[in-house]
């Protein structure tokens, strides 16, 4: 079924993979919200190297612009507005009781996960084996995703527009507080 | 217009067709108008009356200087349900006319109706059909009266003396404010018992057994202002409500068993049943309950002594004369069933015996002359079911009218001398005890006329010869005892007795509690009339006779009560002497009851005439030596007054205080009924189970559910994270182990 | 490489998890969110192998649900600090029934 | 008079007619202009309300009264029957018609309501035309109930019925109307959710070949009958339920003790009168001859039986020590409704005629009674028991009348009461001879509570200060007994007229349910 890999593409999967995960751990673990966002951008780098590797180029730029790019910068922003970056002020975590249960919900959880995602796949839906490939050739990288997005989920697509309009005025909204509002 | 259509619809070849017995519907309507219109009579007096509250007030405190209507209950201040108690009602004129006008209507009409079935001599019965009142697929419930020898016997009896009973009221209630009322209730009454005893099927006869019930329970209420009337009205309802249960399931059991209620089909289908069978044995006994409440037998007797907290009158007529004797007709009526049933028919025979003795002796200690009164009816209508049940249906009916007669005369005299109490004790603003015998003593000479008719009427309770009494009390006796001799009563056995033993038995209590009667009778004639006054000087002289309008009726009953016994002369009399025709009744009643007596009787030995008039020989002599005894024994000169009595003692005060029955009654059931509906049913079951735990407990519980709910909202979105994400391993897992 | 990737998909997503459980502070609790969101981001990715590339515009509709929500979050929590001066979750508790 | 209704064409429009008229009525009422209670006479708000609400209820009682010479008794059929389309995807229709049971409740419900009224003449003094408005809606309700042949519309009704009721008892209610009418309401509404259920699946089972569900009762009646014997049961326990709650059966009658208390008199009226009777008319019609095979299995029939035989003595037991007396008439019917279940379960002709001889005098009795507790409530502000006592002296028509109900509703040979009782009793005595002998034994209890109570209201010493001045009925009181008084005598005396009409409903329905309910026990047998 999959394609046969040359061990430089594992050895290199692996190895974003384990960059990804390690980051992500030391992000969960760190106190301070500059030092967690920036493991957590080292998280989403590696994840798009992942997906450049999937054959998924231009979500991984996608990923690179809008999270690490945006996102991201946009919670340092408001940790430094806030000014929130001190560790004394930020002795947050919970008690190792309630640690030890998040870890075992944890665990609980991704014994779950694996379990159904054992789960065996639908056959019909299969595309041909090179169909992604041909798509590549015939529309580009881009293109690959810009077909499906404004033909077929060309309602969703406005949809998520009008989302990012609200979600934007109720930014700015909630942003400007009730100083303009209220008085 | 309905009625005359289906009356000539119904009636084609009857002999009474087309004579004065087709108005036999006017009978009861008659009264029934006459209670319409002193009922409204008595409405518009209340409403329309004077309504100031300050003349009110004041009558109230002066407790009106002529206030009849505390007759009954002299010094309770009792007082009737009208604010101008001092004068007249208003309307009292037109009700006198027409409260006892009515009943005469109806008894001379009963009267032409008579002389119409004598001389047609009809076989059958005369079944008027006037609408359908119950048509529900096979059951056929007509509004039907039937006119046969036995309902006539019953309308004279109820029409005759109750029109002189009426017009004894006129004078002894005459200055009563409930005048109007008094007479509508006392029409509504005679209108319920016309239907009683003119009902073509049970189910009309239970509108009249109810019917009168209800009257009796107005009527002994009457003065409701006191509540031991109100209670004793309430008591006989709810006591004749039981053996109306009893009567109601021995329909549902006829209807049940062959479809039909009316008698004529009753009558015709009745050996369906099976002769000596169980089911009929029990449709009988369940009759008989029903015969029990209404003429105050054993169990169910407690009502009428009680119900005498009526005005006097009423007792004359209902609990006398007419409607406690509705049981008596019910038996008569119901012949082809009883006489189907040898061990109902006994146990019937048995119960009359029983209560005949038992009542006889407490009659012996009471000292209100309307108790004595009231216990010998009692009395009395055990001895008319002795002879019902023994078969004798001739003989308990013939002992229905002449008691009739004496027992109305005896109610009515002791109204008369309470009447005369009450004015004078009244005149003195006494408090005594008018109807207590220990206050009263050498009446006879104030109310000599009274005195002499009373004597006649104990007399003929007691069973001297010639007087009535003694005429269809020994043919009862004389019927146990031929019975006993052989019938189909006599080879039976009740309970493991054999029949002739029981009936033996029967004969010998009959005996005893003729020795009884007596005894009491001649007491409480003693007591009243003879020996010392004891009523006080004051009030001696007013002392008086009543007005003609009380003693007129008085006389007409003496009357009948020595000539009543014509109506049947037993052949051992006129074999000896000539005195007239012997036996007018027993061929009178033939066409109803002969078969059912021939049915019973079947087998009996003839009773040689020798032994007949031993037997009467020895009732004469047991009635004899009862006076005597009593006579010789009392001594009206040594009794103290009311307020110096001291209680009996012992066996004495046991019977004095009618063997406890009420009051065990009362501890037994009424007031266990009370409690436990109270304080287990409604408080514990309703209120507390059902009501508490079921039902505001299901809501308590929807309201705690909430509450735990609303404390989970804490608020804290960290907590909300952690019992979402709970919840989604929770799905999971369920997902992952499905 | 689809098993892979779906541990590591899943092993991120429970990190994610993990974080919001642990943490109190309403930024780093928002980053573990994005961190769920980007986890599943690579399981639709994975898929789109198998599947075509409708796997990869949802990826893109995920994306913008992310941001949208980060800006009105951050926005809240903005609001939030100027009204109570705290982000910490203990203090904040205005959804009390 | 036959022949005049038929040259109206009465038969085509009444029913409708008869729905219509309250709800027009209603949008009346509440146009009428406002009037303060200063500004008018009687110091009710709007007193023009009332007079408009009478006047449409008479309009109502005339307009009904039609049908008692319209109906023919041979047909057993529906007779003026209406047929529309109504929401047509669900297969809903706007069915009516009117059978001999449904004449007869149709009749009592537009002879109770102006009387209703009438009790309620000077006690409701705020929100008057709401209070009358609401009144005319739920008799569009009630009559709904009792006309409707579609399942559909007849549980649109039943809910219709029940709001107006609930404002009715929690605005104008006594002290604890707010807990009252939640109760009623709650108690009523939860299974007649299940019912709602059986219905829908009644419905769906029903549904034809192009997939629309069909509500249609005569349609039901022989489809249902073919059901399996375990749905059939779960669907007739939903009914039972619904059911049982209205009647009251006990153990499910503990909201009517307080529904009554706290209801205003019209509202006690009603409620007894009428809405007691829905539950026993929905037995009649729906629970019997749509589930003939559960209603007759041995076991449930017994439990039945024994469940109303509970509610004959123990409605009894309980109502005789209550002091108030409110509370003892509404306990009394729960006592009168157990006769009425005995009679439609023993299933025969006579019993089930008796039972609903027993609704309607019920109807006309209780609701007399509520009427005279609403009377003395007025005067005294008291309902309870001991605050009387004597009355009878000051009030002697009040009395009279008072009497004579309570009579009727002991059961007096002569008044109503007697013919349904006996009636029933008679009729179950042939299929459970102890159970009737048992609950013929309810006679005396009734005899003993309300004489009782009677007796301590208008006997006994007149020894309260407060009660020596009571003025009796007035004009208005009476116009409104007399005619409650004449139905008792005329159903006493003559109730074959009324039997007549309703005899060939009842001999079908028995007829019905015995075939059907014994089909399942013969082929038992035969296995």
């Amino acid at each position: 079924m999959e394609p046969h890999y040359s061990l430089i593409y594992v050895f290199h999967f692996y190895l974003f993979g384990v960059i990804a995960l390690a980051s992500a751990l030391t992000f969960v673990t760190r106190k301070s919200p500059v030092t967690a966002a920036l493991w957590l951008v080292n998280t989403m780098f590696s994840l798009a190297a992942l997906y450049v590797m999937l054959d998924a180029q231009f979500v991984g730029v996608m990923q690179v612009l809008v999270y690490a790019g945006a996102i991201m910068v946009v919670f340092l922003f408001v940790v430094m507005l806030l000014n929130l970056g001190h560790p004394s002020e930020l002795a947050d975590a919970r008690g190792t009781g309630w640690k030890l249960a998040a870890g075992l919900i944890g665990l609980g959880l991704l014994s779950e996960i694996m379990v159904i995602a054992r789960t065996k796949l639908p056959q019909q839906l299969i595309v041909p084996r090179d169909f992604n490939e041909q798509q590549f050739q015939k529309l580009n990288a881009v293109g690959m995703i810009a077909e499906p997005l404004f033909k077929d989920y060309l309602l969703a697509f406005e949809l998520t527009s009008v989302l990012l309009l609200v979600a934007i005025t109720g930014a700015v909204v909630l942003g400007r507080g009730r100083a303009a509002g209220a008085r | 217009m309905l009625l005359q259509t289906a009356v000539s619809a119904a009636s084609q070849a009857h002999p009474l067709s087309g004579t004065i017995a087709e108005w036999v519907w006017l009978l009861p309507i008659l009264p029934l108008a006459g209670f319409v219109i002193n009922g409204l009579l008595s409405l518009a007096g209340a409403h329309f009356g004077p309504t100031d509250p300050t003349a009110a007030e004041h009558e109230h405190h002066s407790e009106g200087a002529a206030d009849a209507s505390a007759i009954s209950h002299a010094g309770h201040g009792a007082d009737g349900d009208d604010q101008h108690a001092v004068k007249r009602h208003r309307w009292a004129g037109v009700v006198s006319v027409v409260g006892p006008g009515v009943l005469i209507l109806s008894f001379l009409l009963a009267l032409g109706i008579w002389q119409a079935m004598a001389s047609a001599q009809p076989a059958a019965p005369f079944i008027q059909r006037y609408f359908s009142w119950m048509p529900v697929g096979d059951l056929h419930i007509d509004a039907a009266f039937q006119l046969d020898q036995l309902s006539m016997l019953m309308i004279l009896v109820i029409t005759g003396v109750g029109a002189l009973i009426h017009v004894f009221s006129v004078g002894y209630m005459r200055d009563d404010p409930g005048y109007p009322r008094y007479f509508s209730y006392l029409n509504l009454f005679v209108f319920f018992m016309l239907v009683l005893v003119l009902g073509a099927n049970y189910p009309v006869l239970f509108v009249g057994w109810e019917g009168v019930g209800l009257c009796s329970y107005l009527l002994i209420g009457f003065w409701f202002n006191d509540k031991a009337n109100a209670d004793a009205g309430k008591k006989a309802f709810i006591v004749n409500r039981i053996g109306d249960f009893g009567l109601l399931v021995a329909m549902f059991m006829l209807f049940a068993n062959i479809g039909v209620l009316d008698f004529i089909g009753v009558s015709a289908k009745a050996l369906d049943l099976g002769a000596g069978s169980a089911l009929v044995t029990t449709i009988c006994l369940f009759m008989f309950l029903g015969c029990t409440g209404k003429s105050a037998q054993i169990p169910l007797y407690i009502w009428l002594p009680d119900a005498m907290a009526g005005p006097t009158p009423v007792s004359a007529l209902i609990h006398a004369a007419t409607m406690v004797t509705a049981g008596v007709y019910l038996i008569a009526r119901s012949s082809f069933l009883f006489s189907l049933s040898p061990v109902a028919s006994l146990t019937v025979a048995v119960v009359g015996a029983v209560t005949a003795i038992f009542a006889a002796t407490i009659g012996l200690k009471q000292w209100d002359i309307k108790k004595v009164l009231a216990y010998s009816t009692i009395s009395q209508l055990g001895y008319m079911f002795v002879g019902v049940g023994v078969g004798a249906y001739v003989s308990g009916m013939f002992h229905l009218v002449t008691h009739a007669f004496f027992k109305a005369l005896l109610f009515l005299g002791s109204g008369s001398v309470i009447h005369a109490m009450h004015a004078a004790y009244h005149r003195t603003h006494s408090n005594e005890d008018a109807q207590d015998m220990r206050n009263m003593g050498g009446l006879r000479r104030y109310l000599p006329v009274t005195c002499v008719l009373m004597w006649i009427a104990t007399l003929a309770i007691s069973g001297i010869p010639p007087l009535s009494g003694f005429m269809s009390k020994d043919e009862i006796l004389g019927s146990v005892f031929a019975r006993a001799q052989g019938s189909t009563l006599a080879s039976a056995t009740w309970l493991g007795i054999p029949g002739s033993t029981l009936l033996y038995i029967i004969y010998a209590i009959g005996l005893a509690a003729a020795f009884l009667t007596a005894v009491y009778m001649t007491r409480m004639m003693l007591y009243t009339f003879h020996g010392p006054a004891r009523t006080g000087t004051e009030e001696e002289e007013a002392l008086h006779e009543a007005p003609w309008i009380m003693t007129g009726p008085l006389v007409v009953l003496g009357i009948l009560t020595v000539f009543g016994g014509w109506l049947n002369l037993p052949e051992v009399i006129t074999g000896i002497i000539p005195l007239g025709p012997r036996e007018l009744l027993a061929h009178w009643l033939d066409p109803v009851v002969g078969d059912a007596t021939t049915r019973i009787a079947a087998g009996a030995a003839q009773v040689p005439a020798s032994t007949e008039q031993a037997l009467i020989g020895a009732a004469v002599v047991i009635a004899v030596a009862g006076i005597v005894f009593a006579m010789t024994r009392l001594k009206p000169d040594r009794l103290p007054r009311k307020r110096d009595a001291v209680p009996e003692h012992g066996f004495e005060g046991v019977v004095a205080h009618k063997y406890y029955v009420d009051e065990g009654i009362e501890r037994t059931i009424v007031e266990p009924t009370y409690a436990v509906s109270r304080s287990f049913l409604w408080r514990v079951i309703d209120n507390g189970l059902i009501d508490g735990f079921f039902v505001n407990g299901s809501a308590a519980l929807a309201r705690g559910l909430g509450w735990v709910g609303s404390r989970l909202q804490t608020g804290n979105v960290g907590i909300y994270a952690w019992v979402l994400v709970v919840g989604v391993l929770v799905m999971l897992g369920a997902f992952t182990l499905r | 490489m689809l098993a892979e990737s779906l541990a590591l998909t899943a092993a991120l997503f429970v990190i994610g998890v993990i974080g919001v459980l642990i943490h109190r502070n309403a930024i780093i609790i928002f980053m573990c969110v994005e961190l769920m969101l980007t986890a599943v981001n690579l399981t639709f990715v994975a898929f789109s192998r198998f599947y075509g590339t409708a796997g990869q515009v949802f990826v893109v509709f995920v994306m913008t649900v992310s941001a949208a929500e980060a800006a009105v979050g951050l926005a809240i929590i903005i609001a939030i600090f100027r009204h109570r001066q705290t982000i910490d979750l203990k203090d904040i508790n205005l959804l009390k029934g | 008079m036959a022949s005049f209704l038929d040259s109206i064409g009465y038969n085509l429009w009444v029913l409708p007619a008869l729905l219509a008229i309250p709800l027009v009525g209603a949008v009346i009422v509440l146009m009428l202009p406002v009037r303060e209670p200063a500004a008018t006479a009687a110091g009710v708000e709007t007193p023009a309300a009332r007079q408009v609400a009478l006047w449409l209820f008479v309009l109502e009682f005339v307009v009904s009264i039609g049908l008692w010479w319209s109906f023919n008794p041979a047909d057993t059929g529906w007779q003026a029957p209406i047929d529309i389309g109504w929401i047509p995807t669900w297969g809903v229709r706007f069915t009516l018609g009117v059978d001999g049971i449904a004449l007869m409740m149709v009749l009592l419900t537009t002879f109770i309501m102006p009387l209703s009224v009438l009790g309620s003449w000077t006690t409701i003094r705020t929100k008057v035309r709401s209070y009358y408005a609401l009144l005319l809606i739920l008799t569009t309700g009630m009559l709904g109930v009792f006309l409707a042949r579609d399942l559909f519309l007849f549980y649109v009704m039943w809910e219709v019925m029940l709001v107006p009721m609930y404002f009715i008892i929690g605005v104008w209610g006594g002290e604890r109307r707010i807990y009252a009418s939640l109760k009623f309401f709650i108690y009523t509404m939860l299974p007649s959710l299940l019912m709602l259920v059986a219905i829908i699946y009644l419905g769906l089972h029903m549904k034809g070949a192009d997939g629309t569900p069909d509500f249609s009762y005569d349609r039901l009646l022989t489809g249902a009958v073919g059901m399996p014997e375990r749905t059939a049961l779960w669907l007739f326990a939903a009914f039972f339920l619904a059911f049982a709650v209205k009647v009251p059966i006990f153990p499910f009658h503990t909201w009517l003790p307080d529904a009554h208390v706290e209801a205003p008199t019209a509202g006690s009226v009603i409620l007894a009168g009428i809405m007691l009777k829905m539950g026993t008319f929905g037995f009649l019609r729906f629970a019997l001859p749509l589930f003939p095979g559960a209603a007759m299995n041995p076991t449930i029939r017994m439990i039945i039986l024994i469940l109303a035989l509970i509610g004959i003595i123990y409605g009894a037991l309980v109502a005789m020590v209550q002091p108030d007396f409110k509370k003892l008439v509404a306990y009394s019917s729960v006592s009168h409704l157990g006769f009425v279940m005995l009679g439609i379960f023993a299933l025969t002709l006579q019993s089930v005629q008796g039972a609903l001889m027993v609704m309607i005098n019920h109807g006309i009795s209780t609701g007399a009674l509520f009427l005279l507790v609403g009377i003395m409530y007025e005067r005294r502000h008291s309902r309870l028991i001991d605050s009387y006592g004597g009355i009878a002296r000051v009030a002697p028509m009040f009395a009279a009348i008072l009497t004579f109900v309570s009579l009727s509703s002991i059961g007096l040979p002569g008044t109503n009461g007697f013919v349904g009782e006996f009636l029933v009793l008679i009729g179950s005595f042939r299929t459970y001879p102890v159970l009737t002998i048992i609950a013929t034994t309810g006679v005396i209890f009734a005899a003993v509570y309300l004489l009782w109570a009677i007796q301590r209201i208008l006997f006994n010493p007149l020894d309260k200060a407060e009660n020596e001045h009571l003025t009796d009925l007035n004009k208005r009181e009476l116009a409104m007994l007399v005619p409650l008084v004449a139905a008792i005598i005329w159903l006493g005396v003559y109730p074959a007229p009324v039997l007549r009409r309703m005899e060939g409903s009842a001999q079908l329905l028995v007829n019905r349910v015995e075939r059907a309910g014994s089909l399942p026990r013969v082929s038992e047998a035969g296995r």
